[in-house]
């Protein structure tokens, strides 16, 4: 007869914290030779051109930090500005060990693994709800990570038997959103947001999350936020779980769900404390 | 396998028992419990020889404190009546490193106790601290008369863009650093004089060295613990088995659950080895028997095992937990589950809303849960253990599947194991397609089972085909259903729409009821009871339908129809 | 010029569907009209302003017809009878209906004749007016010739109509010669016109009068320094076509984002609304020599380009013969194609060739509105600059009219001033180099440009067929267009689509037909 | 003793309260800074302080702005609750008392007490129910009175669920033009006022209704029987996406008590349907409510906010910055003038306005 040891028998994935880089510590730009810190800059100063704007170009490189700065171009662009190519060297080291890198912790799974995994941990498929809230009719982003066909040859969500996904599409009021995922019971809200002008995507997202507070859902799913101007940084500062930048894949989104999933259920036993 | 679920149960027992004898130990035992962390992470730091940080010291910490709790809780009931899960001892000088002289709550803190340098570092540098604050705030108390503005906690301070001559005077003062300018103040930050400027480095290569040797006990204390490591897993293991054992015994009491009797299937016949082949000759259709043959009696034939001694599955008042709490929570009364199996099939009938589908699950349940190792919640249990337990899903939408062909498919894995003893639950199969075809397809599957199972399996079957029990002459069993008087479809006593909807002052009443399920809730009678094989099968459908309020227009003609088919 | 060799008998056949098809479409909703017509009839009578809440008279005089159950009638017919029984000018009257002080359906009848005379010459100021800044342009035009093609089109996308202005003479500087300024989020879905200056927005501008009018100067001081007329671009769709058709018309744009059926596919607008003001907007534009933009870059960035070239040009197709029946001529309307092919398939730039030709070749004298990469586009400036360069070269190559300037930062955020910059430096490099290279080189017959035309040709012929079989509405319904589902009776804004009554009248409509019938007074923008 | 001498830390220090939340009007707008000045002059007075976040602070670089951002710092006493992927070095200095749950990213949450000074980043739990049991676990261990800084403008911290007061932050960067500021913060500070059903008999009755998780209906007395009400529930937990179909349930209601969200579009719906009788919309309370401006129906909660203070940040990100006196002194203006005299506070400059707020005198 087995005997488990209980529900504080779980796994425990390290603390979050960066693991010390076995390479070199300190690092620099490599342009040419190593370590020589040497970097390419390309800005526009409201200055007509002249010597006086290349003056300030330089000056403006070396509030970068950068040493011996050098204008490799300095355009007129018309109303007085001068648009600059410059080059630079970096002389302060980067340490890396002092960093601290935000990112989901997951690992990469392939297709059968997600699907078995959530089969075991669920025994039903995960109910995942995404749309493009508010203003965002953009739904590009959304469509390649939930639509069958995926992108770039790695398919959607809706290809792995272990999800059952609902696209609501664009310009979905936040709270329809958290009403279709209440309807649906969902384990998770995927959001696309591409339209970041004037911060509204800031807005918009921490009122999502203060809605699912009301609601009653915050602790239920698992809520991720993914468009081309958001780290997983900010998603975590937003209240989010994880957040998702440019060039993920469907299933970088997959094994995260699969594992942020199966995690919260072996820690089911935390959830009374 | 019996044999050591049977140990289970006894230690089950055992615990069960001292909880009852010690009520108030218990409730803290599992406070105890409650507040202990995953200590799995540390030790594996500490296997591989690592440094812990702090919070994983605090785990270990905290661990020694629980186990020392709880063994002196368990000297309480005297630690001998504990059969297995006692803590071990051994684990103070563990205690004693993490917590040098400290009782009570556990805590962890890199103690000036562990180093009598890293405590003068600390002195040292709280002294080096309290005279910089000295010197800044002389230097500020110099600046503040000469200006006559405060001087924030910060070193702060602002000078309002109109007030000139005080501006004027702040810019000249070499004790201060203009810092920013806002549309109508000029901010200034105290400069360190340079016996603060001194202290400042001072302070940093202290903090420096502090930090240095903090991390230093950190890695003694870590090696320290190594060597106490099997103790400290043992520990671990032992709270972990406990913590396991109260959670078993903490659900058997809230759900007052019994312990199941757990028999050899076929053990009655004492020949003992090959229960395959003893089921086979024991309980398979008899030769010459042929099942039909009882269909006209009317008398309730004995198919199967008849020289078996006694049922193979009994349950008696057994209940669904969460069926259970959702019937309180209405404020209903809840009818426990009783059935004897004691046939390789048996038929479940019933009307709709019945609890068919309940009383199934339940009988699952108990099953599962007594192979589990758990108090079975019902009044009394007996059965054999089973080699797989088969619960034909519900209508669950299986992307292109039609409900019919999932659960066709799902079909075809409990006939694959038809070596194996298995407890196999059917829920109306083929529901999804015509009845007669539905029917049909339902009888031969179980006639199936009647002559080709070998390994002892129960079967039970819930159904709404008239006559399936006895077409197939095994034990039927019905739902007693909606009670006599509420069954006058016409009678002004049936459920009418609006009932339960009537609500008086100061009161509550929800919608949920106003449906009609509530008049359901209250008229339906859940026991199950044998009956004769052809016993009809209730037509309780249509006063369902009126109940949950159905146009009586549709009621009445589907009355006639009904006559007529009839 | 470089020729595919296709089979005219199925161009032919494609242009004769398609006119079928539209035709239908037309036909069944000639007897329809929708409150952006009125509101738009309202504002050739001159009502004009909002309410102290900020409520458009246009909106109220129509929303005030509508809740008494007169706007069946249209809404010229109770307005002229208002002004004659009240003895007030329409804004007068609008604002009387505003404040509460009067119900204009229940006013004296002042007489049929009277009243259809009145409303006739209420419009005609507006109508005057745009005759006007047309005559304006064709001058402009003259004095300030633009000489090279294809036209430099760049987008301002700032929020801040100030801010746009600036940039747009910026960008004007930088060799751009067209403008567009990027409307704000959302706009399509309001059922109302802003109005006033705006200073913010979501991800543009908000499209108002009073903006057009600060870019149109903006613009026409930055044309007369360069000698170079700089046109101006802005967004004719969503739920308020024809009333941008007219501020836009009056404040003398020259070019507008204008497609038959993009509102109903990526907006969820209802169908019958969008198809009846379109053809009214349309009506407008053609009149003020305003050429409209089609969408059909949204196919290519929506599915995938390489197998989106049949629907492309069925709805090309289909924009055209919508437009031609709204008046428009061909050299006012602007199909819109774009560079989309993903750059990993191997001859991808054979077959946009290909296609960017064929579209060329099929609609001869339409300035084609070619647009650049957007979908395949990353975080990799330099890879998205040269891509951006090939672009460049199949436009003059193929002999492109509008040139939508690619950015090498598309992926990232709207244009830096650099971008444009970098990015009009570029194209205009391209234009002088390639200026004469397609006059020299010839297609080879039969080989993969030609295989690729002829195929995509017959798909579009074919999935036109099948439109025509089911009727527009029900392809529609059942996807055919971009794998969008929309219902005839589902979509925003149906509840302003009415039925036409007996006494309808709308005397916008009559002499914008008189005048565009009257082919010789109106000489088009572009000389022929 | 004289009003206008009471400081922020003194109308905190004297309330009376164990648990404060400060949330801002946007970002910006100085929550850490407020929350530092707090925290050394509570602790100048002797009290214990827990610290806590509702999300992320006190880290070095701004994850939006990529801007340097104020660091919090523990002092020797304090009771502090973090992530331990965050706490670095600093859990050397902490006497640690506590580890529980899982925050995914940064790691377990660490309770600990400061053994020495401790400048920290504070991560706080992932919603707000589990915040609520930090706070009372910091209080449990010895914290006097726990500050729990809310993240960005989310207002989650601020539920009287989670904390017994809350003070509101404000500033430039929520609006450059004082007037316009002034008008949007009103109109915060209104929502965030909204008190209980001036009726006992439904005040108590929306008090019931919110444990239920269903949408409720409060019926008036029938028939003689004024001054007693009965609750009715209904089969929805939520309003979201079904504003009209439950008003369509109202009947004769004297209220509708939401136990979730109360969005703008209920509002609106409830709006409409107010105008053929009375209706009042109660929420549970003013966290939950989602107005985008004031509704034209009766709006209350079952348990109000007690708004302590607002306190004003004059300078943007941007660096611009008002004249602190006038700022403070409009805004204080413009929170009278709808009838809500709270203090406001410029804990930079020190500027501040107590005039007319009630109750403020201390002893």
């Amino acid at each position: 007869m087995e005997t488990g040891i209980g529900h504080r028998n779980c796994q425990v994935t390290s603390g979050g914290r960066a693991s010390s880089a076995p390479h070199s510590d300190l690092v620099l730009p490599y342009g040419d030779e190593l370590n020589d810190g040497l970097m390419q800059v390309s800005f526009t100063l409201p200055v007509a051109a002249g010597a006086l704007a290349e003056e300030a170009a330089r000056q403006a490189m070396k509030l970068m930090g950068l040493e011996d700065p050098q204008v490799a171009e300095a355009a007129a662009i018309g109303n007085n500005a001068t648009f600059f190519i410059g080059y630079g060297r970096l002389t302060r080291p980067v340490e890396l060990s002092k960093l601290r890198v935000a990112k989901p912790m997951w690992q990469e799974l392939d297709q059968g693994t997600i699907n078995r995994l959530l089969q075991e941990t669920l025994a039903r498929p995960l109910v995942v709800v995404g749309a493009a809230t508010g203003q965002d009719a953009h739904t590009l982003g959304l469509d390649a990570i939930l639509n069958y066909k995926g992108f770039a040859g790695n398919r959607g969500l809706e290809a792995y038997s272990a999800f059952k996904v609902v696209n609501m599409g664009s310009q979905v009021p936040n709270e329809s959103l958290v009403a279709k995922a209440r309807e649906l019971t969902a384990d998770a809200i995927l959001v696309s947001q591409v339209v970041t002008e004037r911060n509204v995507h800031l807005a918009n997202l921490t009122n999502l999350v203060e809605l699912l507070e009301a609601e009653g859902l915050r602790d239920k799913v698992v809520l991720v936020v993914g468009g081309p101007r958001i780290t997983h940084a900010l998603a975590v500062e937003l209240g989010y779980d994880a957040g998702f930048g440019p060039g993920t894949r469907p299933q970088d989104v997959a094994s995260y769900l699969a594992q942020e999933i199966a995690r919260r259920h072996v820690e089911l036993g935390h959830l009374h404390e | 396998m019996e044999q050591s679920l049977g140990h289970e149960f006894d230690r089950l027992e055992a615990a069960l028992g001292l909880w009852r004898k010690n009520p108030d130990l218990f409730t803290e035992m599992l406070g105890i419990l409650e507040s202990l962390k995953d200590p799995l992470h540390a030790i594996s730091l500490l296997q591989e020889g690592q440094v812990l940080s702090p919070a994983e010291l605090f785990i270990l910490a905290n661990l020694c404190a629980c186990v020392r709790r709880i063994r002196h809780l368990q000297d309480q009931t005297g630690i001998s009546k504990w059969p297995a899960n006692t803590v071990p001892p051994g684990l103070e000088p563990a205690e004693v490193l993490l917590a040098p002289g400290s009782q009570g709550q556990p805590r962890f803190y890199i103690s000036d106790a562990y180093s009598a340098s890293l405590a003068e570092t600390r002195r040292l540098r709280k002294h080096k601290q309290e005279m910089w604050h000295r010197e800044m705030a002389k230097q500020a108390r110099a600046v503040e008369t000469a200006l006559g503005v405060r001087i924030s906690g910060t070193g702060e301070m602002a000078i309002r863009k109109t007030g000139r001559a005080q501006l004027e005077k702040a810019r000249l003062m070499p004790e201060l650093g203009e810092t920013r300018q806002t549309l109508s103040h000029v901010y200034f930050k105290l400069k360190p004089t340079r016996d603060a400027v001194n202290l400042e480095t001072e302070l940093n290569l202290l903090k420096a060295k502090q930090r240095a040797q903090e991390t230093e006990v950190l890695r003694e204390l870590s090696g320290k613990l190594k060597q106490h490591l099997p103790v400290v897993e043992a520990a671990s293991q032992a709270l972990g088995e406990l913590d396991f054992l109260l959670s078993k015994a903490e659900l058997a009491r809230a759900t007052d659950a019994t312990r199941p009797e757990i028999i050899r299937p076929g053990a009655g016949d004492g020949s003992g080895s090959g229960k395959a082949g003893l089921s086979a000759k024991h309980r398979g259709p008899g030769e010459g028997l042929s099942p039909g043959k009882g269909m006209d009696s009317g008398i309730q034939p004995e198919p199967g095992r008849n020289s078996s001694p006694g049922p193979d599955l009994i349950l008696q008042g057994a209940f669904h937990p969460i069926v259970l709490n959702e019937v309180k929570s209405r404020g209903g009364t809840y009818q426990p589950v009783s059935i004897e199996l004691d046939s390789i099939v048996s038929v479940i009938t019933g009307p709709n809303m019945g609890g068919k589908t309940v009383a199934l699950s339940t009988v699952g349940l108990c099953v599962a849960m007594a192979q589990w190792g758990l108090m079975v919640p019902c009044n009394y249990m007996k059965f054999g253990l089973y080699d797989f337990i088969y619960f034909q899903p519900g209508e669950e939408q299986t992307p292109g599947l039609s409900s019919f062909a999932a659960e066709i498919v799902s079909l075809k894995q409990p006939l694959a194991r038809a070596g194996e003893r298995g407890l196999v639950l059917l829920d109306e199969v083929g529901r999804g397609t015509n009845p007669s075809q539905g029917r049909a397809l339902y009888a031969a599957l179980l006639q199936y089972y009647l002559e080709n199972d070998t390994a002892g399996s129960t079967v039970i079957a819930t159904t709404h085909y008239h006559g399936l029990a006895a077409t197939l002459g095994v034990p039927h069993w019905q739902v007693r259903g909606l009670a006599t008087e509420a069954l006058g479809l016409k009678d002004s006593k049936g459920p009418e729409a609006g009932e339960g909807a009537g609500w008086s002052e100061g009161s509550e009443r929800t919608e949920l009821a106003g449906d009609g399920l509530d008049w359901l809730y209250r008229h339906m009678d859940y026991t199950l009871q044998k009956v004769g094989p052809d016993t009809p099968t209730p037509q309780d459908a249509l006063v369902v339908a009126k109940a949950l309020g159905l146009d009586a227009a549709i009621i009445d003609k589907a009355l006639k129809f009904h006559g007529r088919g009839g | 010029m470089l020729r595919l060799s296709i089979d005219t008998k199925t161009v032919d056949r494609c242009h004769e569907i398609a006119e079928n098809i539209t035709s239908r479409v037309m036909e069944e909703l000639s007897s329809l009209s929708t409150v952006a017509i009125e509101r738009t009839v309202a504002r050739f009578a001159g009502v004009d302003g909002v309410t102290p809440d900020g409520v458009p008279l246009p909106n109220v005089l129509v929303d005030h017809l509508a809740e008494k159950g007169k706007i069946h009638d249209g809404v010229a017919v109770h307005l002229a009878n208002a002004c004659l029984a009240l003895g007030k000018t329409p804004v007068q009257v609008s604002r009387m209906i505003a404040g509460g002080e009067t119900d204009i359906s229940t006013l004296e009848w002042q007489g049929t004749e009277e009243v259809t005379r009145k409303a006739r010459e209420m419009c005609r100021d507006s109508l005057d007016k745009i005759r006007a800044r047309r005559a304006e342009r064709e001058a402009l035009l003259e004095e300030l010739p633009v000489t090279q093609t294809p036209w430099l089109y760049v987008i301002c996308a700032t929020g801040n109509i100030h801010e746009d202005a600036v940039q747009g003479k910026m960008a004007a500087a930088q060799g751009a010669d067209v403008i567009a300024v990027i409307r704000s989020t959302g706009q399509s879905l309001l059922d109302f016109v802003p109005h006033g200056l705006t200073t913010e927005g979501f991800g543009g501008t908000y499209a108002t009068q009073a903006n057009f009018r600060l870019m149109r100067e903006a613009l026409d001081e930055k044309s007369r320094k360069l000698g170079r007329y700089v046109r101006l671009v802005n967004y004719c769709s969503g739920l308020c076509m024809p009333e941008i058709a007219y501020i836009g018309a009056v404040e003398r744009l020259d070019m507008m984002l204008n497609d038959a059926m993009y509102g109903i596919l990526f907006r969820d607008i209802n169908m019958e609304r969008t198809f009846a003001d379109q053809n009214f907007s349309r009506m407008i534009n053609a009149y003020a020599g305003i050429i409209i933009n089609t969408g059909e870059d949204n196919y290519l960035t929506t599915v995938d380009a390489f197998n989106a070239g049949p629907s492309v040009l069925a709805s090309q197709f289909m924009n055209y013969h919508f437009a031609k029946k709204a008046g428009l001529r061909d050299e006012q309307i602007g199909l819109g194609h774009a560079f989309e092919i993903d750059p990993a398939i191997e001859d991808s730039l054979s077959y946009e060739l290909a296609m960017a030709l064929l579209v060329r070749q099929l609609f001869p004298d339409c300035p084609v509105k070619y647009m650049p990469p957007t979908v395949h586009k990353k975080g990799d400036i330099f890879s998205a600059h040269v891509l951006d360069s090939n672009f460049n070269l199949v436009s003059v190559l193929t002999g492109q009219t509008i040139h939508l300037v690619g950015m090498l930062t598309e992926a990232i955020h709207t244009p830096l001033v650099q971008d444009r910059y970098l990015s009009i430096k570029s194209a205009a490099y391209m234009r002088r180099a390639a200026q004469n290279l397609g006059h020299n080189l010839e297609i080879k017959r039969g080989g993969l440009l030609d295989t690729r035309a002829a195929s995509i040709l017959d798909d579009t012929l074919k999935l036109l067929r099948e439109v025509n079989e089911k009727g527009l509405f029900a392809a529609i319904t059942e996807g055919v267009f971009a794998g969008v589902k929309r219902l005839r009776t589902g979509g925003k804004g149906r509840e302003g689509v009415f039925k036409k009554s007996r006494w309808y009248f709308n005397p916008v409509e009559e002499d914008l037909r008189a005048g565009l019938s009257d082919r010789s007074q109106a000489p088009g923008p572009i000389q022929d | 003793m004289i009003e206008t001498a009471l400081h922020l830390a003194d109308v905190v220090a004297h309330s009376g309260i164990r648990s404060v939340a400060i949330v801002g009007t946007a970002k910006n707008v100085g929550k850490t800074v407020t929350m530092n000045y707090l925290v050394s002059e509570l602790s100048a007075k002797g009290l214990t302080v827990g610290l806590v976040s509702s999300g992320r602070d006190g880290e070095a670089i701004d994850a939006f702005t990529g801007r340097p951002k104020p660091s919090v710092v523990a002092p020797q006493g304090a009771w502090v609750a973090t992530a331990e992927g965050v706490l670095g070095e600093a859990a050397a200095g902490l006497e640690i008392a506590d580890v529980s749950g899982h925050q995914g990213l940064f790691g377990r949450l660490v309770l600990g007490r400061a053994a020495e000074p401790v400048a920290l980043e504070l991560v706080g739990p992932r919603s707000a129910r589990e915040l609520g049991v930090l706070v009372n676990k910091l209080l449990d261990l010895g914290a006097d009175i726990v500050l729990v800084d809310g993240a960005l403008d989310r207002m989650a911290a601020a539920s009287p669920k989670v904390t017994d007061a809350t003070i509101l932050a404000t500033g430039a960067s929520l609006d450059m033009d004082l007037e316009t500021m002034a008008q949007q913060l009103g109109f915060i500070v209104w929502l965030l006022s909204r008190p209980e059903h001036p009726v006992k008999g439904i005040a108590s009755l929306a008090k019931q209704a919110v444990e239920k998780d269903r949408v409720c209906f409060i019926h008036a007395g029938r028939g003689g029987m004024q001054g007693r009400y009965t609750l009715r529930p209904i089969n929805y937990p939520t309003v979201l996406g079904v504003e009209d179909e439950i008003l369509e349930r109202a009947g004769d209601a004297a209220a509708v008590v939401v136990p979730g969200a109360v969005s703008q579009a209920f509002l609106d719906s409830a709006r409409s349907w107010a105008k053929q009788r009375e209706l009042a919309v109660i929420a549970s309370d003013a966290v939950g409510i989602f107005a985008s401006k004031r509704p034209g129906v009766s709006l209350y909660v079952t348990r109000p906010l007690n708004l302590l203070a607002v306190t004003v940040n004059p300078v943007t990100s941007l660096g611009i910055s008002h004249d602190p006196r006038e700022m403070v002194r409009v805004i204080s203006a413009a929170l009278r003038d709808i009838g809500y005299a709270v203090p406001v506070f410029d804990v930079v400059s020190g500027e501040k306005s107590t005039e007319g707020v009630s109750g403020m005198a201390v002893g």
